[in-house]
């Protein structure tokens, strides 16, 4: 799980509320592009970026599932979910996108420690 | 009679001040972010006022909530019975 | 019925114009008239003539220009809102002393008399923020 | 309580965090100015722009106070105070500035109802 | 070890998932709108960290609130000991 | 120390930028370097040059400018985040056929290559949002 020079970014904001999920996955994927390890952290409403029944919904709007799927692509592997979020949420695994680890609430500030950069969204 | 539009989730001070101010004659459509109310049957908004609460499809479909709406059996409207809608009340009040 | 719409988020960074402009749309379909719509608080960032979105995403205020185009809808934006923010029209940059202005007709710069002129000119006001 | 034509503008949020709080007092201040009875309903963190002992803060920064005391002169008398929030917010009439009333919450949605238009900020 | 710095109150969401990423040596600095946490010294937090969670001082004042932490006893520090601070710690996370 | 500092909301509409700026000048009182500033997400509209507030109130465009001028900081503004939210350059405005641009030098729209690049050489990278 430690790598020395990874980048966390914390996705804690829901799709179409705002713009805080696309730039904070543009920032994910602008380091991952430029070589750098970067995991990824789902907290709260960020969780329901994963949610894989997410339709076209109302015309114009902007989907986040392919930003999703195209993480794979850029070797951003690791997508951890709080699991104590996920379960106060109501929402199950079976309900997210494929390659998701659930982490244990009490290891979420270990997280925090082993990756010398953060950046939250 | 007021027709109440929530934007922002259930746990959210918008939610709580929208419901210090419902009348006993009041709807609700939730919309945007306040659809998340699909993931929780158990929001005492539901039982509360069964009968005029909604939510909207459009934004449940975009946030991939629309099965889950309809495991709960939550009532849903699109955007053209929202309208029909504010057609019966003539005060709407948005709470974000 | 006549309807008036007011708009207080900013685009991409808020759903409230997608939300409105759906709304809009769906008013007349169903035959009824939009006398109007007011861009308040953020909302005032819908009227930016310099707003370049990437091209697979929906450009707000040319939906807007649309709107006014073929259902002759009045676009309002509050001017005490818009210059705090950065947007001004030709008039306003020459009072101002700047080099540039990204509010052109028909949206239109006015004070908030407007909004509650609006409100009362209405049969129906929602707000969408 | 009720007058006909009265426009209820309600307050709800805080001094600084955003515009919410200047840009709706600044909209009941146009409607008064133009002759529209004006009530202002304060919930939750609007609250506190009632404070009384709000200072200068940091440079650059413009205090909400001195519109608050601007509104008497603008005929705008009717402030109601929302009695649980205050209590819940665990604050006293007696640091909040002079001319509230305290509305019990079960009379909120009877005011609601008495204004023929409301604008919620 | 990290600087945490939560600047919304300290019944948002945001408060929330700062606590569950707090480790046993970091600090918290509040400030903007997390200031209001001076309104109520039975915030969970106060106890919880206690000697290691700070107000800052002139957002207490343009808000009014100097006189209530004061009241309540709790630490304040002004932006020069936030910076001081931001120099112990090597990394800051921010809450919003 | 180097110091390096993301800003991540608007003028008027967020206290972030009031409290970044605060944060910036105290840094430099106590001898540390501030390398820059880099504004994302609706950061970038500490950036416009059209902004017009109150007299009453303070430009904060015109306190980064001074921040920059005496004290050599780098202002860098994500081009993506910007586009978007109505905010260009010249060179952008020929791009995208407009009229008119609100973003000057020291002001400069960038990659997010170079946040990385700050979080990287900065000792210490403060956010404010």
């Amino acid at each position: 799980m430690a790598v020395p020079n990874a980048l966390l970014v914390i996705i804690r904001h829901a799709p179409h509320s705002s713009n805080w999920l696309r730039e904070g996955l543009d920032a994910a994927l602008v380091a991952a592009a430029f070589g750098q390890p970067v995991h990824l952290l789902f907290m709260g409403q960020g969780i329901m970026a994963l949610l894989k029944e997410q339709g076209s919904g109302a015309p114009g709007q902007k989907a986040t599932l392919p930003t999703i799927d195209m993480l794979e692509m850029y070797d951003i592997e690791q997508l951890w979910v709080s699991e104590g979020e996920l379960k106060s949420m109501q929402l199950s695994t079976g309900s997210l996108v494929e390659g998701v680890t659930l982490i244990a609430d009490q290891e979420i500030p270990g997280l925090m420690q082993q990756h010398a950069t953060i950046l939250n969204f | 009679m007021i027709l109440h539009i929530l934007t922002k989730a259930p746990d959210s001070r918008a939610a709580t001040q929208m419901q210090q101010a419902l009348g006993n004659q009041d709807s609700v459509l939730l919309i945007e972010e306040a659809v998340t109310a699909a993931l929780n049957p158990a929001w005492a908004a539901w039982q509360k006022y069964r009968s005029r609460i909604f939510l909207l499809s459009e934004d449940l479909t975009s946030r991939g909530l629309t099965h889950i709406a309809a495991k709960h059996q939550l009532p849903t409207m699109d955007v053209d019975d929202f309208v029909a809608l504010t057609e019966q009340y003539e005060k709407t009040v948005t709470w974000y | 019925m006549q309807y008036g719409l007011l708009v207080m988020g900013a685009p991409y960074s808020s759903p409230a114009p997608h939300s409105a402009l759906r709304f809009a749309h769906a008013i007349i379909t169903r035959g009824h008239q939009l006398a109007g719509v007011f861009f308040y608080h953020d909302g005032v960032h819908n009227a930016s003539s310099l707003m370049a979105p990437p091209q697979d995403e929906l450009n707000l205020r040319e939906a807007w220009l649309e709107l006014h185009q073929y259902h002759d809808v009045a676009l309002d934006v509050c001017i005490a809102a818009a210059l705090r923010r950065g947007l001004m029209s030709e008039s306003e940059a020459l009072r101002h002393g700047k080099q540039a202005f990204n509010i052109v007709s028909p949206f239109e710069l006015t004070g908030l008399g407007q909004l509650l002129e609006l409100q009362h000119r209405s049969d129906r006001f929602i707000t969408f923020a």
